[in-house]
């Protein structure tokens, strides 16, 4: 494996350390990830040399920041190999670009005697927005079970298209618990098959895997710029360009129209119908130096290092005694490694950790559907990027190890109150 | 710049104390009042029983639950404590002062697991257990809101 | 007046040259402002010292990134006078602000025979999202015309009031084009005496003018990040709590959940309620940070400034020949002039000031009905700020009287075509 | 970092010109086909007629409207380029080649300024004047598209 870890000093935050010295392992880039300073540079000289509004201002200072919104748009479409550049719509994070496609494309297509196919592993993002439109149309929302062994099985997901007939299926690359990813293309084809539009939650996949949205050929696909590397307030929406153009714009207001009177108005052309009012330009503008490092950087040499890292991981954790790891044995694994302990809640867990410097979640991560469906309320979830060492991997395992045994019952007594 | 308390500040013998040998934790057949919530930051539970007096005293107050061990033995140090308490001293007993009784210094976001407890308390007073059971006022908590991590 | 000429020094921009040693005169702050060191540097400590991703993570950099991010909403809300923190909610911009009150207050108030009044001076974010809901719901807009001095007495308001018994009244604090502001909490009483809710876009005025929001007694009040000296990817919704409550949710997705299964979920409380997803939390952060930048220089002080450094360029330019000014004479007047030049279209102008180092807009502004009220397809617009100068407005007032004499027709004539 | 163009680049004698004394500006009573556009970042408006022989070539084009000095320039250089060309011809002209021919170097978005017409004229090709006069493909342009400002 080609090692990254001169990469860790491309990100500042690394150097610093937790408290009393403590080093911090940051191991919750599933969450969010960190930037390196090429990207926290690209948004303060954006800030210091030429901001200004964009769109089409006849002045110096918003024809540079027209031309690099537009740039990093350009920038960004290739990242994920689309056709058009105006294919690629900026929203304010995945979750925003999941409710468009829900609240436009939904609102026009969706009828009460349709059917939308998730996956029970979906992110409350792919499965709210779908029940609150249900809630309005009267469709029905079908959810995908997980076998025993945590896997979906490609032919579990041929029967559920072949017998729902769904109007959509809307299933996430990679799962932000199990560290398992899906075979995009293929299920994408199979609901082609059955008539099914498609929509790919790419929150998981984007920042560890190359993407080519003409290859996988999902109508939609979303991500968040703050889960690669980029900053927060900005998410991605793909659409093919013939549906983003039959759908009906979703904000209205300024930038995507053409024209307005008192009685109605036009719709600009895409990208911009799907744009209303000032875009996120200096995020865009990170985004763009995100994409940039990442892409330098290899997303295969990325992924390689997170997956050995995580595996790494996931084997010690499997030998601790009374920690169960919430996930596949085997198939397609990506950085993220979920557990439970036996002698303590996730809670207690995470901040135990947080005590050794590493930094994890604890939670249902916005999956409560997944989680209950394993039975459980809440996980711990360690979650691996570019710039994580086979030590802090090592350290979670020590880590996990001492704290099962911490936690462990030793029939203490609380004092009797005086009364 | 935030102090995260370290893990032996937080999980004292008293703490742990309380978590492995709570205080009034079960089921309670002679409760007047009674509700229960969860807190959606880690599906932590809490139910509170408590048996009121004609005078508006709390004869005896228990818990059941799950949850991590903050959440948990605050619990139990919160039933203990308001035994013998009238309804008024349960109203004015407030978030500070609950945070203060549990003992160690919490970070924002623990707080709120140690605040579960007191917030089901909060409701369950006005929640009689009887046929008009249907008062449903106690479900809408006020202070910080327990939303769900990412 | 207190001179803020000390300030420039705070914006790295403004030592820029923007051609040829041309130095900056950036007079297009109404689009979007500058953004003075400390906002830049709050981003970048941001990413580089303590970020995570917020709510409620259990280690020490989501809990610092939590509570700089709920830090932000305290100073917001006593910024703007907020009785409670909560009615602090944070969109992606002014834009979103609207649509959010749109889709979900008027998704669920308006009734097609209804009336929602609107001003004919309203920013096309004031407008679309209005016009897209009635196109839902069947509801009416009518629209408060102006009289020939540009004015809008507020006995039109009172009469307009009484007529349509507007359910909404939607209305702009300050208008964008015109360089006037409208009296706030006189409009808001008397459509309360008619039982009307009431939404003011503050996105001009927040910017220029100290802010009390119970004083105001608005029901919702919005603006944008970008528009005080923060970040992009920003704005600003107030609401009353009650109101707030009683609205369903807009967005879905995580955050805003108290509770998801396979049925359905349950709505957080707010202000998580209108966040779904990953919040905008750099962006909060610098948002604090200039907010707190405007707050120590005094929202008077910049007010006095601009209005000082705008009247005296109206003046200017309202003597030079061919040159009309696009507002009123007196009244409440703010730091905007908008001009046409009989010889030269706006576009021209603009082109022509930037050649000059002057940044200013043209176009119609986002308000294409007031300027067909007008029967003007484009103006071209200065906007001043705190950072701007009294050098700056009369080499405007030179530089236009310039323009217009060159683009004086000639009786030039077209070289004919070699045939 | 774009160099912004100034102003004695674009706005040059053979611009002025073409401003001030266009070529077939105008009204013209024989067209066969036609079509109009404005461009929402500034209201400019363009109307093209054409004169198409039955062979496909222009015999005669004029065109109409308001705007700025590139708009309106480049629309009079348009057509007076255009006289004689074949459809084929026509079709071949490209965005590029109309910038070319316009002559100063222009920034992105003042090139809408200047594409207007262009935009037209792609479309008035296929405008027939005529009963059958619905036809209203011409309508959805490709390439960059004409928003507004904020
Ligand atoms: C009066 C007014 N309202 C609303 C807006 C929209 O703000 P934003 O584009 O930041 O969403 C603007 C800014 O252009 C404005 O001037
Ligand atoms: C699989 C998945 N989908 C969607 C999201 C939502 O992304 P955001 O919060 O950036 O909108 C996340 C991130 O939490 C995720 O992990």
């Amino acid at each position: 494996m080609p090692s990254l870890t001169h990469c860790r000093d491309d990100f500042p935050i690394l150097k610093r350390s937790v408290h009393d010295g403590v080093p911090l392992a940051f191991l919750d880039n599933a969450a969010s990830t960190q930037r390196p300073l090429s990207v926290i540079n690209a948004i303060s000289e954006c800030y210091e040399k030429y901001y200004a509004n964009v769109h089409r201002g006849i002045h110096t200072l918003s024809e540079e920041s027209t031309e690099r919104y537009e740039r990093s748009r350009k920038t960004v479409a290739s990242f994920i190999g689309a056709k058009h550049d105006h294919e690629v719509v900026y929203t304010a994070g995945a979750t925003a670009a999941i409710n468009t496609v829900a609240r436009s494309w939904g609102g026009q297509n969706l009828k009460p005697t349709d059917t939308v196919l998730l996956t029970i592993a979906e992110h409350h993002a792919n499965i709210v927005p779908w029940q609150q439109l249900a809630a309005e149309i009267g469709f029905k929302i079908e959810y995908l079970p997980l076998q025993d062994d945590f896997q979906l099985e490609t032919n579990a997901v041929r029967e559920a298209l072949e017998s729902y007939q769904p109007k959509l299926f809307a299933f996430t690359a990679a799962s932000n618990v199990l560290g398992t990813s899906f075979p995009v293309a293929e299920w994408t084809a199979l609901a082609h098959q059955q008539g099914s539009t498609v929509l790919v939650d790419a929150a998981q996949a984007a920042p560890h895997q190359s993407i080519n949205v003409q290859a996988w050929n999902a109508d939609f696909l979303v991500f968040s710029g703050h889960k690669v590397c980029g900053p927060t307030g900005i998410g991605v929406l793909h659409g093919k360009e013939q549906l983003l153009e039959q759908m009906p714009p979703f904000l209205g207001g300024g930038g995507m129209i053409s024209r307005v009177t008192t009685e109605g108005f036009e719709t600009a052309a895409l990208p911009d119908k799907f744009e209303a009012g000032t875009p996120p330009i200096s995020e865009a503008i990170g985004l763009e130096a995100a994409v940039k490092y990442l892409t330098e950087i290899g997303l295969k040499n990325i992924e390689e290092h997170e997956k050995t890292l995580a595996r790494h991981a996931e084997h010690g954790l499997r030998q601790i005694d009374g920690v169960s790891v919430i996930g596949p044995q085997s198939g397609e694994k990506t950085g993220i490694v979920s557990f439970v302990l036996s002698h303590a809640h996730a809670h207690d867990v995470a901040h135990s950790l947080s005590d050794r410097g590493i930094a994890a979640r604890a939670g249902h991560h916005c999956t409560m559907p997944l989680h209950h469906a394993l039975g459980l309320t809440a996980t711990t979830r360690a979650s691996f990027y570019l710039y994580n060492t086979l030590e802090e991997a090592e350290h979670l395992v020590h880590s996990v190890a001492e704290i099962q045994q911490k936690f462990t019952p030793t029939g203490r007594r609380r004092r009797r109150r005086k009364q | 710049m935030i102090k995260m308390p370290s893990e032996q500040d937080i999980y004292e013998e008293h703490v742990l104390d309380h978590y492995e040998d709570p205080y009034h934790r079960g089921p309670f057949g002679e409760a007047t009042h009674a509700h229960e919530a969860n807190n959606p930051l880690c599906g932590d539970e809490i139910h509170i029983d408590l048996k009121l007096s004609a005078d508006g005293k709390v004869t005896e107050a228990w818990f059941d639950g799950e949850g991590c061990v903050i959440s948990q033995a605050s619990a139990s140090m919160l039933v203990e404590t308001i035994e013998g308490k009238t309804l008024e001293e349960l109203q004015e007993f407030s978030a500070e002062d609950m945070l203060a009784l549990f003992g160690p210094k919490l970070t924002p976001n623990r707080q709120k697991c140690c605040l579960l407890s007191w917030r089901v308390l909060q409701s369950a007073v006005h929640s009689p257990i009887d046929p008009s059971d249907d008062d449903q006022e106690g479900a809408s908590f006020s202070g910080p809101s327990l939303s769900e991590e990412s």
